[in-house]
């Protein structure tokens, strides 16, 4: 058990700090996931010429070309979060397309959408959820029926974010509706501009639009702007699925999270008392912060397991499930100490941090439940983590006999 | 020996019930605080018109004289309804504090026009439960100076009844000089909650309080948040169980799911001996004056708990469809979150409860 | 609403104070299950005769022949509690098997062993659990045999106290095999001096033997000892385990438990401060009151039910439920509050209160577990409570399939 | 940058699991505790043939020379197979104290005793974390008199470490003129508790020690007591999912239960960052001092609260069998539930990590 870090990387270590200091009039403002400015389409090529970011990806699609390291990718991660400077591009398109072109995708089809992707040219949205098709994402209708060389595309999509700035979408569609429900989906990418897709807004609890509905009326896609074969869209999918689950319930988020309810407890009153001198406040911010340290040491595990190229089993399946859980706990905290303030929203006189903890503590519970709801999640621990077997099929198709 | 509500509770709560289910849907309340936290007269005056704004007011003065038990019912079904009035200090909070310590003058000033629906009045306790920013409010020769936060009720109350730190209620005017009022905005536009900014401000003192006025209006103010909760909850908890009777997945309703079922069968199993809870302490609130506080204290603190655990379990059941606006559901579950934090948060209350019983 | 006895009852409740302190040197030391002293027999008869128990069976059955009359019962009870005298018989004999044969047993059944039950003559155990059958009671696999006038009976049960002390037994056994399982079943009374069956005593983590486990090899029954019909046992039985399930989780043994750590939490200290005296103990204190009070006032509603006549509905369901939960919860706190004192045990220096605490923990644990597990009392709640569908049944009889 | 533990290490925990595997099997460990509180002589000379006992004594003096965290993984297994021996008094806070306070002489005198397994020590530590009944031990004229509870150690202990109340650490020998012992019975027999009466007891001061000797051994002893709920509630979990897939209700393997899978998840969920907690604290405690005392806490009181948690959950699954003595769960489930409140339970660690935090 070694925590230090090697001269090499120390020395990489600096070479970011460097490049950071240095350039940091060149940081783009923070943006959302929407279109990016052209500060930041600058920004994002700067770092793919430093290796900052697309870091892996071949030369010839756009990338760096550099070989995998993952402790130079941590340590690029860290240094980026502690500086608070702006990362390369992280949308959906980068994230879950660029990876799944990668791995499923055409020649033609890496050489043409990877570099625009990247450079921040072209903005993806995702069409995988249905109001359907949730838990169960293999059920989804939106159906794609054969025109001569086109798909002709009916049905909805939801939980799209940026689906009202994207230039294109990925999309997951029914193509074989009598084949089994995992082999007749194809996945298909289209430009967002064709004729018969109509984006509405979805307002969430938050009160914010975070996402968007899709509804698609005889839209018409050539064929050949499937990935992989037709039929195969389930696997092609999953291929990144997993990517996505990975994201949710970073532990780093919660200790800055954790730390800023310190600051908050130090610092607010209550009858000219600090809270901090509540112990039954005190207690609760301990014991979030001994499952917030598990989480990060949990990291570190998995850190070392990526490293060695080893296998870190129930470690991995449950980030989602407990750190998506922390986050909501921790807003449920700080809501609390702030008590009467706590529950102050939108653009009300005396609203602490612009109404984030209220705003996170609705947002992660949408997050306890989206990506893998924790009962789905609880599922893939029981039965990939401990062996459990699923659940036996019913006798009947339907569950609601008495 | 009967633990049960009379068949006038009963037929009070339906009449009620009834009346809102036609004009507080949930559309309708979404349209009347689309543009933030609203009390809204309309629904306020067809509450009146069945006599229920006069609850708690004797009937000499044009109410009902009924009991903090009968407030309570009614509260439930508003909060069932997440329905926009500020029926909590306008015809709970200010009856009683005018009952327990207002002069014939003021009573007789107040109280029918408070019956008959025809006046709003605020109520400022915070301060009593916990001062933040440094609120409160001092008297200095008979003028009002201070600030008042999370002041409940009505934007156009008539009058505010305000807690100074002595511990004496006094009534202040609407457009009083030196008085200024602020909305604050919860996350529960149902509610209004308003921040009251006084500079020498001319006041009515309730003189006739003695040392307990503040306390009993705790009490009373708690176990009515407590009723909105429980109406609040259950509601939310029918809606997680038929929502599981009508959404499939995997080619299963999802109420047919072990891990759903059981997680309504807790809402459930927290949820129903709340009722009771509640039920007890609205009716010690008039006849066990002893035990009051402390099940008050009890009702506020426990709902507060069960009300999040429930608030959040539904919305789970829900799933995606639970965090959008498209069922509305985040509007139950931000009147309980709101209600939680309401004249003292669940740790604050129970320590209360902990001095109540001299344990401390 | 309105909770004072009207004075007829007011009146009860003094003769029961005056019965209880008139007859204060005939109370017998506090009985365990097994078989009642003479004194203990002597005090049943005298409550028989006051109608203090057995109070709504017929007098030809050795009862007092009173009319139901729920609050008198209810009276009584509270009296009885508050005095600290002890109660009626309680065995299995007087909850169970009485009510049973009340219900289901013939004319002669009744005569013969109601008045011998209720006299503490003859003294009972249950024979129902068995090791491969618990939640689904209704596997039970104990199997009765034809052999003339005769059952031969082979198998085992468990979970079975006072086994070791009791003169007879009320056994569910499998005597149609072919039938359907909740079909096959039938209800037996017989002598537990029966050759062939073997008591061995069952330990449990609380290190005492609570239970036993019951052997049955060629134990010969004569066929007219069956109450009700042959294959009818699931229905007769199932007729008083809802009494069973009734017994458990009662709020009036949390509110003791809970006064007894307000004491305890008033009494001990730590580095010479009163437990009561910190903050998070205090808090833990008050959350539990919180609930005590709610399952008393829960109780009080279904005693009102109870005299309406009405259906409680879920405030009925949840009764087993919370209430375990919660004197688990209560033993908990003890516990923690005590520290290292909390942990000792047996006979150890410096004990408190016997080891009670821990020994509830665990037994309240055990009674989590049975008379139907938690798992069980939520499928009955949401099924039952809350009209959610059962669970479908499983396409293959194996849960084993991956 | 590795998070991970070493070929050695691992080889090391494998080689006590196979040693244990076949001695101290359940029905093994039944048997030496059938009479009371024991630590086990045979089973701790086999440690010591495994060099386990000098683990953390210098080789100078005999032993491995290695740290915490090897004692640590050591005491994972121990409370994997619920071990009864006395490694933490012995073997890592004995050595720690001879280390950190010791003269010259008095690490000759015992630290090879200790190495070869041929000396048991007893350490109470108690006082130094909440002192009840009045316990405590005070210094006059170079005699130790008071009352020390909760010692840990074999009841045959050469010498027993003990705390003054001034902070300094005494070794007294058994058998010492005005020196009592009494054994004190917990839950769990696997683990010796001793109380211990003293009127001026001749001891010998462990004279080297800076201010935060004491602190320092709580750190150790809590990691360690972290580790041993790490183990035991590991094959609890364990034992739990086989039980699953044995047991059949209904027709189906009781693991196909969806309310069983989540129990058996929720438990995974909880325990297995845990391990990473453990080790962090254990590294810490010889690799980054300054956060020692932090992680010690947090690993104690999580620790802590998880083990309850699991021992509990994994009872359930088991059912009626899971509360008997035949499968003999009880014996982790006790064992979980006496270290939860050795050293400092959980609420009262977490607030010396609010003081360490400079919070309070």
């Amino acid at each position: 058990m070694d925590l230090a870090y090697s001269p090499p990387y120390q020395q990489f270590r600096q070479e970011v700090q460097d490049f950071l200091e240095k350039h940091r009039q060149l940081w783009p403002p923070r943006s959302s996931l929407g279109k990016p400015s052209a500060a930041m389409k600058n920004w994002q090529a700067l770092l793919i010429e430093q290796g900052y970011t697309a870091r892996t990806i071949p030369a010839e699609y756009g990338g760096y070309g550099g070989e995998p390291d993952i402790l130079k990718s941590r340590i690029i991660a860290e240094e980026f979060t502690r500086a608070g400077a702006p990362g390369g591009l992280a949308g959906q398109g980068v994230s879950m397309l660029v990876p799944t072109l990668l791995e499923m995708g055409s020649e033609e089809q890496k050489k043409h959408w990877i570099p625009r992707t990247l450079s921040g040219e072209v903005l993806w949205c995702q069409g995988y959820s249905e109001p359907g098709a949730g838990s169960d994402l293999a059920s989804l209708q939106t159906r794609a029926t054969e025109d001569g060389e086109d798909f002709i595309i009916n049905g909805q999509k939801i939980w799209t974010s940026t689906a009202h700035e994207a230039d294109m979408i990925f999309c997951l569609v029914r193509t074989e509706p009598d084949a089994p429900r995992h082999q007749g989906i194809s996945y298909l990418l289209f430009s967002m501009d064709t004729p018969g897709i109509e984006v509405r807004p979805l307002q969430t609890m938050t009160g914010l639009a975070e996402f968007n509905e899709v509804f698609f009326t005889d839209v018409r896609v050539p064929m050949h702007s499937i990935v992989g074969e037709r039929g195969q869209g389930w696997q092609v999918a999953n291929a990144t699925l997993k990517h996505e689950r990975g994201m949710l319930g970073d532990p780093d988020i919660a200790a800055t999270r954790l730390n800023a309810i310190v600051q908050l407890m130090q610092e607010e009153t209550v009858d000219g008392t600090r809270l901090m001198e509540n112990p039954l406040l005190r207690d609760r911010l301990l014991q979030l912060q001994s499952r917030v340290l598990a989480m990060q040491f949990n990291g570190l595990r998995l850190l070392t397991a990526q490293i060695q190229g080893a296998d870190p089993g129930i470690a991995r399946l449950i980030v989602k499930l407990q750190g998506c859980e922390l986050n909501h706990q921790l807003a449920a905290l700080a809501i609390d100490a702030l008590g009467e303030l706590g529950i102050l929203y939108q653009d009300s006189p005396r609203l602490r941090n612009k109404g984030a903890w209220q705003r996170s503590y609705m947002f992660d519970l949408g997050l306890i439940i989206g990506g893998g709801t924790a009962q789905i999640q609880k599922n893939i621990i029981s039965e990939i983590g401990l062996g459990m077997p699923r659940e036996p099929k019913p006798a009947a198709a339907s569950g609601g006999a008495r | 020996m009967e633990f049960a509500l009379s068949e006038e509770q009963l037929m009070m709560q339906d009449s009620v019930t009834r009346y809102l289910a036609d004009r507080a849907t949930l559309d309708t309340v979404r349209g009347l605080i689309a543009a933030g936290p609203v009390h809204d007269a309309g629904l306020w005056s067809g509450l009146a018109g069945l006599g229920i704004c006069g609850l708690l007011v004797p009937q000499e003065y044009g109410g009902a004289g009924m009991t903090l038990l009968d407030a309570m019912l009614v509260q439930e079904v508003l909060g069932r309804h997440v329905v926009p009035v500020s029926f909590i200090p306008t015809s709970v909070l200010a009856p009683l504090a005018l009952l327990a310590a207002g002069t014939a003058e003021q009573k007789q000033k107040w109280l029918p026009a408070i019956a008959e629906g025809r006046m709003q009045v605020a109520v400022g306790l915070s301060e009593a439960c916990g001062a933040r920013d440094g609120a409160g409010v001092t008297v200095a020769g008979a003028k009002l100076s201070g600030r008042a936060l999370f002041v409940l009720g009505a934007a156009d109350a008539a009058i505010t009844l305000l807690c100074s730190s002595e511990g004496d209620v006094y009534a202040v005017e609407q457009g009083a000089a030196g008085l200024e009022r602020t909305s604050l905005r919860s996350i529960d536009d149902t509610q209004c909650l308003g921040e009251l900014n006084l500079h020498d401000v001319t006041a009515e003192l309730l003189p006739a309080g003695e040392e307990d006025v503040i306390p009993r209006l705790l009490d009373a103010g708690r176990v009515m948040l407590a009723a909105d909760i429980l109406g609040a909850a259950q509601k939310m908890l029918e809606l997680a169980v038929a929502y599981s009777l009508e959404r499939k997945q995997f080619n299963r309703l999802i109420g047919s799911f072990q891990a759903v079922k059981h997680l309504c069968a807790e809402m459930a199993a927290e949820l129903e001996p709340c009722r009771s809870l509640v039920w007890y302490a609205a009716h010690a609130y008039d006849a066990v004056p002893e035990e009051s506080r402390l099940m008050a204290c009890h009702a506020k603190a426990h709902l507060a708990e069960v009300g999040r655990f429930v608030a959040r379990s539904s919305t789970e059941v829900h799933g995606g469809m639970g965090f959008t606006d498209l069922l509305g559901l985040h509007y139950w579950f931000k009147r309980i979150g709101c209600n939680r934090q309401l004249l003292g948060g669940p740790e604050r209350v129970r320590e209360e409860a902990a001095r109540v019983q001299g344990w401390i």
